[in-house]
């Protein structure tokens, strides 16, 4: 009983980070109809932002979050500005095509830049773990799952409260009545796509913490999020983070229940179960 | 005009079978490597392409494929032919198979649903004893890349001429139907359930023999070469690259994009993935709607083709 | 369409008539070696030691003198591809340098997987491949003639740590088996479990888990709930480290020690887990000793100097294994004297020779046989602790992770 | 009245426990037109839908020639000359204004059925110049103006050789000049021995085209029979205009 708590906790620990990373794709799928296939490196990128802000600036890796942040929403402002808005009226599976041949370049840069060191963002803090009751808490973890949960929250209030985030759901709903709101759709489309790509800077500082980062990091993380973005409906931020959850929950259960090996076949299988069986009901929209 | 078309696809595909007799051993490689890639484009063609269902999991076909041929000769010592149909009855057998359920789903819920079937299969596939596990299965070794070439071409033409075939049926029309408005189509007559299974199964033939032959000529598999899913990316990326939906869009688009990236890989060696990746960013910019759409559009405009694109698909 | 078409089919032709001039340079007078490897992509990061490794050795044994064969002085030349850790690409490469580039011999790549592949091209061509990459037993099972490995067998990696654990006080009793699904990682666990039962040791957790896994927590969880003696991992290095951070902030730690294939000797290692690392058992089949001669660099410490100064990371086993590669070839080429690929390839598999990276000879299946030495890292340096017996003083047993 | 060439009995169909459409029973001969109109959300489109197969009923039977098909798939009875047009019309956009009509040509009832394009083809040349449409043969489907892509949904569903039609609201956005037009368009559809159930909102044209009225308000089938007496019926009155309390 007392390993099936422990286990539990793991899964949703795990699961609120794979939420955090899957948010930042969802917003951009949902609300831009572009599957970004570089999310992975971008996430990839934000660990190495952390990383330098925390070993040669000295920066705490959480309070180096909201730099790294800032500076993946710049890079990811500027990417949609002035080179994914030129093609985003074309075919939708186009924006699949371009985002590849960015992830390319992005993990080739990585790797010219960053060498293909493990790098580990390491405080003194990482590792240490608090008791409850027989159930290990990592605190890393656990601030990492609570950054997740806040993250979320702030963009479910972005997105519904400010009117900024109305105009980007607008954008989602309808091009055409976007621009009836007043709003430039180029800045807004660049917005949207800087806010994906800070959230998955957050997720790549959080992801360094718990585990590490090599250039080559996205590839995995990207097919995680794509999985989870659409468990959790898209643009539904609460929705993502459960899809998470679920995700996480499901991976420890089977490591531990049936096999290591098979967390694969659960969490895919799980998928497509979903999928097949019930699309309108679990998603967000079908 | 129509005949000297023949003609000149005729000679086309002489000159490519003369290859291996005549060019160096790394161009054959290099050939059935390129082939069997066009292959699987077109597969991809069939079901993405022309039924615009964007499959992320054709690797699985493939990958059964693979594996039917490998377990068929490294663990029942079967011969290559035995193999070969048996990895397409597998692969086949899976479309027709998981076909109904998932292509029922739409859009982004289709392609997640097919790239988890293919997760799920290498999976499955790692943990089966028959099949080697995780280890992987070694095929005996045959030297005779004349006839992989030979065998990949006839594949790759084979393919090619089933969507040639697509392109002026009934059953290719109904294909295309449902890619324009399933709910139209259904209404207009066409067993939309059916045509869209057929469509799958045939990409998924042509996926897992291109597979087969790959198995043995490489003699070693694991379930992570047999399924690789960036395989599926590049099935996508190469029938976009050319032009989807259309005859040799896919084969003229995979051709140029293997080209590329080997002659980068041998040529500039470690900078090949950066022009890799500069190449499709720069490919979708300059033209989206492929490399035929290119070239039909720059004949009849000029440099103002780009211009036009430009201004039609950007925000 | 058509125009394409054609445009198409004349490159394809002036392609092939090309094809055979471009790899023009070799001249008598050097003899090439030819590699696929993975410089960039997913391996890179262990792939760099095959690719600096090789160069070095190649520009040393030149700067002696270069091979003698049959009377005359040839110089080694060297190419060397990137397959971006593609499996695919790396069988193609090796092709382009036996038939285009016209290399004389192969060399090999990192990782059981890629030389299984890459080692049927060379069986294809009948041309020598020494590969100082892949471990895995699968690769010398196959009956190939013209594959040789300067890795010892991955099923006798853990063998010298439990003779180790059975003269160690508090002798342990139960072990935790971890190891993951690839080939070499399957060797190693299957050899360990056999290795466990003739010691005597009881296997209380047995759990594979899939390559490239990140997430350890349950395995963790389980093991810390059924608390064995000792753990024994087997894996790759990126996973190696998730292991043991995450053992670290769930509290999971052995009683008494723990031990892993991969990841110890490396300088990578001890700086991406910082003081993390200590503890850590691991196991290399060599060190840079100066007890290990060799007719080129002097000896393994030189070496292991030159090769830090010039490279700015410190070299492991595989680089010394690469190093062992070349030499390799220098050593049987004199002997054959001769360029001829079958005749090398009889030389190669009679060379004995002592070298920096330890004594080279092929047992009939084409793979080295060496000692591994347990090694533990101790305040941040790598300690030799066991080989035939002991040779430092090992940390032992383990403390908890708290009172580290 | 002659033997009815489709008859509805009961027809009922529930969304997750909401009603759409209750009971619904009624006829329709060979040849004749007969109008439905209702209110909006009265359920006219789900009926259509119902008949043509892409919702399938809660209960309640479908006839057509005397055969049951209320089980059938909508494939199959467009096949057995069952066309619909759709309100939010559906052309095939990315194909040229021939080839949309070509595929209903390749597709429709069994015995028009051209297994051949190049015979399906012109077949849908003849259907382009009997809707008008010839001079936009080539042009893409979505880049059709509005009345020309009502023409489109004609066309399209003729090419089937259906008996029985269903037009859903083919003249909502049309002006006077345009309604004419298609009101003179559906006649010479119905000259050609086709039986059509017209869903529409222009009371005028109804009026003028349909031999028989059915009317639907909430789900439930409230008045049918000749158009005057219908029109001129309490309920239907009510219906439109909203109950007034004495």
């Amino acid at each position: 009983m007392q390993l099936f708590a422990q286990i539990l906790v793991n899964g949703i620990l795990l699961g609120g980070l794979y939420g955090l990373m899957a948010l930042g794709m969802g917003l951009v799928w949902g609300v831009l109809n572009i599957v970004n296939l570089a999310h992975g490196a971008l996430i990839m990128l934000g660990g190495y932002a952390v990383y330098y802000l925390y070993t040669k600036g000295g920066i705490d890796p959480f309070a180096a979050l909201p730099i790294a942040m800032v500076l993946l929403f710049l890079f990811g402002y500027l990417l949609q500005r002035f080179l994914l808005n030129l093609i985003v009226r074309s075919a939708q599976l186009n924006t699949l095509l371009i985002t590849f041949g960015l992830d390319v370049v992005f993990v080739y840069l990585a790797q010219l830049l960053f060498s293909a060191d493990f790098r580990t963002i390491n405080p003194p803090y990482a590792g240490s773990n608090i008791d409850v009751g027989g159930v290990t808490i990592p605190y890393a973890q656990l601030a990492a799952f609570l950054v997740a949960i806040f993250l979320a929250a702030i963009l479910f209030l972005f997105l519904d409260r400010t009117r900024t985030g109305r105009a980007i759901r607008a954008t989602a709903q309808n091009l055409t009545a976007a621009r009836l709101y007043g709003v430039n759709p180029r800045r807004i489309y660049a917005l949207t796509f800087g806010t994906g790509a800070a959230l998955a800077g957050a997720a790549g500082g959080l992801y360094g913490v718990v585990s590490q980062i090599t250039p080559y990091i996205g590839v995995t993380l990207t097919a995680k999020s794509f999985v989870i973005a659409i468990l959790g409906g898209l643009d539904k931020p609460i929705g993502v983070i459960l899809g998470g959850l679920l995700l996480g929950i499901a991976e420890a259960m089977t490591a531990l229940y049936l096999d290591p090996t098979f967390t694969d076949i659960i969490s895919f299988g799980l998928l497509v179960l979903v999928l097949v069986a019930k699309p309108a009901q679990i998603l967000g929209r079908a | 005009m129509k005949n000297l078309q023949r003609a000149g696809l005729a000679l086309l595909a002489v000159g490519l079978a003369a290859v291996p007799f005549v060019a160096s051993d790394t161009l054959v490689q290099f050939g059935i490597n390129a082939l069997l890639v066009a292959t699987l484009t077109q597969g991809w063609n069939i079901i993405g392409g022309f039924t615009g269902y964007p499959s992320f999991g054709n690797s699985v076909f493939y990958g059964l494929g693979t594996y039917g041929t490998a377990i068929a000769m490294a663990q029942l010592h079967l011969p290559f032919g035995v193999g070969l149909v048996a990895g397409g009855v597998l692969g086949v057998a899976f479309a027709l198979l998981f076909g109904i359920p998932i292509l029922r789903l739409r859009g982004p819920y289709f392609a997640i649903a097919t790239l988890g079937l293919a997760a799920v299969m290498s999976a499955i596939v790692a943990t089966i004893g028959f099949a080697g596990k995780n280890i992987g299965l070694i095929l005996p070794l045959f030297r005779g890349d004349t006839l992989f070439y030979e065998l990949s071409l006839v594949l790759l033409v084979a393919a090619t001429g089933t969507v040639a075939w697509l392109a002026r049926s009934r059953f290719g029309a109904g294909l295309v139907a449902i890619r324009e408005d399933e709910d139209a189509a259904q209404v207009m007559g066409i067993n939309t359930t059916m045509y869209k299974v057929g469509a799958l199964a045939l990409a998924a033939f042509f996926s897992s023999l291109a597979g087969g032959i790959h198995a043995y000529w490489i003699t070693f598999i694991d379930p992570g070469s047999a399924f690789d899913p960036t395989l599926n990316v590049r099935m996508v990326i190469m029938t976009l690259f050319g032009g989807p939906g259309t005859i040799f869009g896919p084969v003229l688009g995979s051709f140029v994009l293997s080209a590329v990236s080997e002659v980068l890989a041998s040529k500039v060696s470690t900078v090949a993935s950066l022009f890799y990746g500069f190449v499709i960013v720069l490919a979708v910019v300059f033209m989206p709607k492929g490399l035929l759409d290119l070239f039909q559009g720059f004949r009849h405009s000029g440099f103002r083709y780009f211009a036009q694109n430009m201004r039609r698909f950007r925000l | 369409m058509r125009r394409t078409m054609m445009v198409l089919a004349i490159a394809a032709v002036a392609a092939c008539k090309r094809a055979p001039e471009q790899g023009g340079q070799i001249t008598a007078s050097q003899i090439t070696l030819g590699a696929s490897v993975q410089l960039t992509g997913r391996l890179a990061n262990t792939g760099r030691y095959y690719g600096d490794g090789y160069a070095m050795a190649v520009e040393r044994i030149n700067e002696k003198g270069g091979v003698s064969v049959g009377g005359k002085q040839l110089k080694l030349a060297l190419k060397i591809l990137d397959n971006q850790s593609d499996v695919n690409l790396g069988v193609r490469q090796c092709t382009q340098l036996l038939t285009q580039d016209k290399v004389n011999f192969l060399l090999g790549p990192f990782s059981s997987n890629d030389a299984l592949d890459q080692s049927s091209v060379a069986e294809k061509y009948q041309v020598p491949m020494v590969q100082g990459g892949g471990a895995s037993s699968q690769i010398f099972s196959r009956n190939y003639k013209y594959i040789f490995g300067t890795l010892p067998p991955a099923d006798d990696y853990y063998a010298s740590t439990i003779k180790m654990l059975m003269k160690m006080d508090p002798k342990p009793k139960t072990v935790a088996l971890v190891a993951a699904d690839d080939s070499f990682d399957v060797s190693v666990a299957n050899g360990t479990r056999k290795l466990l039962k003739e010691a005597g040791l009881d296997l209380v957790v047995d759990k594979q888990y899939r390559e490239n896994n990140s997430d350890f927590s349950s395995i963790l969880s389980l093991a810390k709930s059924s608390d064995p003696d000792i753990l024994l991992w087997s894996g790759h290095e990126a996973e190696a480290l998730n292991f043991i951070r995450q053992a670290k902030s769930l509290g999971m730690s052995p009683k008494l020690m723990y031990a892993f294939t991969v990841g110890v000797p490396t300088a990578d290692f001890r700086k991406a887990l910082g003081k993390d690392a200590e503890y850590a058992f691991g196991m290399t089949p060599w060190l840079p000793s100066k007890d290990l001669k060799d007719d080129y660099f002097g000896d393994a410490a030189v070496f292991a100097k030159e090769y830090q100064q010039r490279f700015g990371y410190a070299p492991d086993y595989h680089a010394a294994s690469a190093i062992a590669d070349v030499e390799v070839y220098a050593k049987a080429i004199a002997a054959a004297g001769s360029l001829e690929p079958a005749k090398v390839r009889d030389a190669v598999a009679k060379v004995d020779f002592g070298s920096l990276y330890g004594k080279v000879k092929f047992q009939p299946n084409g793979q080295i046989s060496l000692p591994q030495t347990v090694i533990q890292i101790q305040k941040g340096e790598v300690v030799e602790i066991f080989a035939e017996d002991f040779l430092g003083k090992p940390r032992y047993p383990l403390p908890p992770w708290a009172k580290r | 009245m002659t033997a009815p060439i489709f008859e509805v009995k009961g027809l009922t169909k529930k969304f997750r426990g909401l009603t759409a459409l209750s009971d619904v029973t009624f006829q329709v001969a060979p040849g004749e037109i007969l109008g439905l109109i209702g209110p909006n959300g009265a359920g006219k489109t789900t009926l259509i839908s119902l008949i043509s197969g892409t919702l399938l009923p809660t209960a309640g039977e479908i006839h057509f020639e005397g055969r049951r098909i209320d089980g059938l798939p909508a494939f199959k009875r467009a096949r057995l000359g069952i066309g619909r047009t759709f309100q939010v019309m559906k052309p095939f956009p990315g194909l040229s204004v021939l080839e949309n009509v070509t595929v209903g040509a390749l597709f429709g009832a069994t015995e028009g059925q051209e297994k051949k394009r190049a015979k399906a083809r012109e077949l849908a040349r003849e259907l382009l110049e009997f809707t008008g449409l010839t001079r936009h043969a080539e042009q893409r489907a979505d880049q059709l103006g509005g009345p020309d892509r009502k023409r489109l949904e004609f066309a399209k569903a003729l090419a089937l050789h259906p008996k029985l039609l269903l037009l859903d609201e083919v003249m909502a956005g049309l002006n006077h000049v345009e309604v004419d037009e298609v009101v003179a368009l559906i006649r010479k559809i119905r000259d050609r021995k086709v039986t059509i159930l017209v869903i529409e909102h222009v009371m005028k044209a109804i009026r003028n085209l349909s031999d028989r009225l059915l009317v639907i308000h909430h789900g439930q089938q409230i008045a049918q029979g000749k158009v005057d007496e219908v029109l001129a019926d309490q309920r239907v009155v009510e219906a439109y205009l909203g109950k007034r309390r004495q």
